[in-house]
């Protein structure tokens, strides 16, 4: 019985790492990926722009929180995913891991921005200010760095797109390990020299009702990962493997 | 007994495949010219021979072991000459020539290496900088390094171009000599029929279809 | 004569042939100093406020400058082929041009540091922790840099490529190199960050080498 | 299509299908100003002091960044032939240049000047005049620059060299431009300042062309 | 009656003079071949006839003009390529051809540039980033302005390095029909020594004294 379960679970290691059946497979869900997603943001955003009750002291501006944590959520998830495929790219070369790495690149990207913008923009009504250095925003627009520097050493080597990817994931590995380096430091950094500016605990107050759409949200945008980065990552593997017969299969038959 | 085994190979640039997959074999004293069109893959071809690049497709075997597994070995013996000649032009054609080879471990003497300049026709030129020598200059001072060295395998990728008359005459008789000790030589030199003269193998590379 | 120490006196006789590695630098950092003032166009107040910060940033500007040309010039004149193909660890060779490099540019920037720190009103007690930090942050700069420049060496203009990716990683050198002289110019200790930037150093002895080995590789394919 | 237009058509397709010519120094502002609150470690107060300098410092040096790029490429690639071996006026083939380089990495500058205005708490009123002054600034700093460019463009590191000749032409610039954006924080006018930036613009206009032909041609021989 | 006109030119590298001075007159149809053993300062003379050196020593004359008076009627007559090849690695070949040759103020259409890369053996790489082209192709993209332009002097250095034999051969047929026209020729080669059959000049830089 176990000994199946490990052969299956190796079937599928396999099955995943052959690019063809990498494509086959998640061309299954990424229909499934995409709907849900976007019933779970708009239930989400109606129960949390509509439903959920003012805040008693922000009014209604505290409603941003429901893409701005989500997105910051999804910022580190998406670098910690992105990290992971990068060390198998490097180690053991897969194509599919490769993929993986340079599909979440973008999408991490745009979370982290997203969760910039939204979060300056509900500094503006909160603190006065669009942007307050504090350990937290600081780390997050390193985040920021990180991933355009992943993405732009993925573009400087466009002509060449396996070699592009495996630079970006050496970007991205090297990243991962400072990472943590950098969360502590600035946060030891903010805390020495700054009081705090703003507290954030005040969320443990929060009601159900207000946490619901949240989770909603969360839910919502890893689903969106999910789809946006397996589009992404055919897309890398059906060029990178142009002359092998499945993908030309694939090509002609799309057209 | 073959030395150097190479099954199937072929080279990718990009996503495409250069040529149709190529085999040899090559023993003691036996020398193989690579040739076909402009942009058929000699170069890649080489450089992935030599180790600066990997082998894609296909294997090659050095002394009966696969070259991606232990390349210390064959970086021990084989030794490579490219279209970037690998001079720094800040250096004097003498520092140039020893440091190269001090890098990889062989141990040159000032005199050895003024030896070396003055067979490959840059006596006068010792103290010079390499920035400012000419075309063919430049290529003596890196061919300079061929008479300093005992690897056994030598790897070349257009070595005659830009020299003039004299300078091939030279660069003849040394693979001759190379050859003639035993020697294993890879090569390619469309300029240059009469390298034809002494090898004993040729690839002619085509286009994959 | 090993191939390490080969290596660094190559490496070492270039930069000392053109000087203009070393002072240019130097020379950089000057100007910027000077533009503070002019910019800023207020008193003394403003600066020592912010001399660690500006003398730190500038050791690590002037830094990037030069860290392109630890493996690029390799590459470009094709010397690389002297320490890639050879049975050699790679990650030695590595080391030796980290090495090479932060003598040429890490050590004067340590050295001219009490210059720019009387440039900018920076309390005179604070230079010795000044130049402590620099010369245990300096060649972090070298060998994190050193990633930055094995894989932007191919590149034609790899320079403000590589400033993109290894500033974030230097961050938390910053910090603490900058914390540093920030106490000792209040008049506390600085052990604690002095500690901290020192194990970074160790960190980056350690790891860095076989990543930059594996840039080299994969950038040659 | 005139040469003129064929060149200035050239290069900006260079720099867009490059797009990280454009987008990387805009990216080392940023990381530049983050060091800054890092390394400075205390609070907002002094950022909005030093914001005025801080922008227009890294206006010059993201500017510089990129200036050795002016003609050192078209060296070393050998397309210099394409416009100096030609009866056309070598000076308008400098303008096209400097035209293409301003539209790529100058005009960027201007555009992104507001958001490290936000971050280092320039007064919001301000950012009129910081556009506006950094609108007549960068193209200076193409002109100006363009000369170091021709003259370090036959040098295998011409750019710190590069940096060095031009920062000091460039003192000036800096001065009324962070003049004006002071000046407009403190509430006055600031019409002084760009009045006299504009004059330096119209100045390089006219005369620097020549002064670039007149390098690139002694650098060739 | 000579169109070009040499006295006693030589060239200076630092402090030094390279050659012993020489001289040739070339009239319409004519064809100059320079040679001389390596670093001898043929690419130095031929950049300084070109322009892009001044010439410091002797003069030389164009439709009887001092080239060092007015040249721009020169630049408009002759057209030059040199070891660097003037191809940007982020342009696609027809955008180098076709950018190349409008700076100059030459206008050429898209058919025409397709045409010339076909001519010049590039079809189907007219897309292609002339960065990732072999050296032999990377020759060709840059030699295939001469199917364009009707500069009346070529000044070639080298042209021949890195073509294959079939680039070679084109070439040639390209070099004797230029000359057929009257066009006038000054090239340096020291790989082909076929091109000889159709100079009508030759000169032998020889060493300073
Ligand atoms: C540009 C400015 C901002 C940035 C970069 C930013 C960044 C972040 C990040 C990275 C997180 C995720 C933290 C984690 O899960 O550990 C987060 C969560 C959160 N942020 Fe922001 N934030 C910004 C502004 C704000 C503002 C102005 C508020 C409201 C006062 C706010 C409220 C929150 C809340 C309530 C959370 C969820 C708390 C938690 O999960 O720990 N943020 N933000
Ligand atoms: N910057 C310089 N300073 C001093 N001498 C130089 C400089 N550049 C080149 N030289 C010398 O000038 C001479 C002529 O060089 P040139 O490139 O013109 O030779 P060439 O005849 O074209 O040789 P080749 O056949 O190798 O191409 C060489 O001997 C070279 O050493
Ligand atoms: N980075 C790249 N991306 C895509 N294709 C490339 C790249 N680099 C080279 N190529 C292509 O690879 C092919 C082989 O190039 P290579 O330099 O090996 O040819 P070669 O046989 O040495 O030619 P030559 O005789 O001209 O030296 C060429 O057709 C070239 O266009
Ligand atoms: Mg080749
Ligand atoms: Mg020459």
């Amino acid at each position: 019985m176990k000994k199946q379960r490990t052969n299956a679970i190796v079937t599928l290691y396999h099955k995943l790492g052959s690019p063809p059946s990498f494509y086959r497979i998640s061309g299954y869900f990424l229909k499934w990926l995409l709907l849900i997603s976007i019933a779970l943001t708009c239930w989400g955003l109606y129960d949390g722009l509509v439903l959920a009750p003012a805040d008693y002291q922000q009014g209604d501006s505290f409603r941003i929180i429901y893409v701005h944590v989500p997105a910051a959520w999804m910022s580190m998830f998406i670098y910690a995913v992105m990290g992971i495929a990068a060390i198998i790219a490097i180690i053991w070369r897969m194509k599919v891991a490769e993929a993986v790495m340079i599909a979440s690149a973008p999408i991490g990207a745009w979370f982290t921005f997203l969760a910039l913008v939204t979060g300056s923009l509900w500094g503006k009504p909160m603190w006065g200010t669009w942007w307050e250095w504090d350990a937290r925003m600081t780390s997050e627009l390193i985040l920021l760095f990180l991933y355009i520097g992943i993405m732009a050493t993925y573009g400087a080597f466009s002509e060449d797109a396996r070699k592009a990817a495996r630079m970006a994931a050496l970007v991205a590995v090297v990243g991962l390990v400072n990472l943590p380096i950098i969360h502590f430091s600035v946060k030891w950094w903010s805390s020495i020299h700054q009081g705090t500016t703003v507290s954030l605990t005040g969320e443990s107050h929060i009601t159900w009702e207000m946490l619901r759409p949240l989770l909603y949200m969360a839910f919502a945008t890893k689903f969106y990962y999910g789809y946006s980065m397996l589009k992404r990552a055919r897309l890398y593997l059906l060029e990178t493997e142009s002359q092998k017969k499945w993908a030309h299969t694939v090509i002609t038959e799309n057209k | 007994m073959p030395i150097i085994k190479a099954t199937d190979v072929s080279c990718q640039r990009g996503q495409f495949t250069l040529f149709e997959p190529v085999s040899f074999t090559l023993a003691e004293g036996q020398s193989l010219l690579i040739s076909g069109a402009n942009g058929i893959g000699k170069t890649t071809l080489l450089e992935s021979i030599a180790g600066l690049r990997s082998i894609q497709l296909g294997n090659i075997e050095y002394k009966s072991i696969d070259l991606l597994k232990s390349k210390d070995q064959w970086f021990d013996d084989s030794f490579f000459i490219g279209h970037k000649t690998g001079n720094k032009k800040e250096l004097n054609c003498l520092e140039n020539l020893r440091s190269f080879l001090q890098i990889q471990g062989i141990d040159v003497s000032e005199k050895q290496a003024e030896d070396a300049l003055d067979k490959v026709g840059l006596a006068g030129y010792e103290y010079q900088f390499a920035g400012s020598l000419s075309a063919g200059q430049k290529k003596r001072l890196a061919l300079a390094r061929l008479t300093l060295i005992k690897h056994t395998v030598w790897i070349l990728d257009e070595p005659f171009v830009n020299l003039d008359v004299a300078g091939c005459d030279w660069l003849l008789k040394l693979l001759n000599q190379h050859i003639d000790n035993k020697g294993i030589l890879i090569i390619t030199a469309h300029d240059n029929p009469s390298i034809r003269k002494k090898i004993t193998h040729e690839l002619v590379l085509e286009m994959q279809r | 004569m090993k191939p390490f120490l080969s290596l660094v006196k190559r490496d070492l006789t270039l930069g000392l042939r053109k000087k203009s590695q070393i002072y240019q630098p130097l020379v950089f950092q000057l100007l910027v100093v000077t533009m503070f003032p002019l910019g800023l166009g207020s008193g003394a107040k403003t600066l020592a406020l912010i001399a660690p910060a500006v003398i730190w940033i500038l050791a690590l500007l002037a830094s990037l400058l030069t860290l392109d040309q630890i493996f690029k010039n390799d590459y470009d004149d094709g010397s690389v082929e002297s320490y890639v193909l050879t049975s050699y660890p790679l990650s030695m060779a590595v080391m030796a041009k980290v090495l090479a490099h932060w003598l040429l540019t890490g050590l004067p920037l340590v050295l001219f540091a009490p210059v720019l720190g009387v440039l900018l009103h920076l309390p005179s007690s604070s230079y010795g922790v000044l130049m402590l930090s620099l010369l245990i942050g300096t060649p972090i700069f070298s060998f994190i840099g050193s990633i930055g420049s094995a894989l932007t060496m191919s590149l034609k203009h790899g320079g403000l490529l590589l400033t993109v990716l290894v500033m974030p990683l230097l961050a938390p050198v910053l910090i603490f190199g900058a914390g540093a002289v920030v106490e000792s110019a209040l008049g506390n200790s600085a052990s604690q960050h002095l500690l901290l930037l020192s194990g970074m150093l160790v960190l980056s002895f350690t790891l860095v080498p076989f990543a930059s080995a594996a840039a080299i590789k994969i950038n040659l394919e």
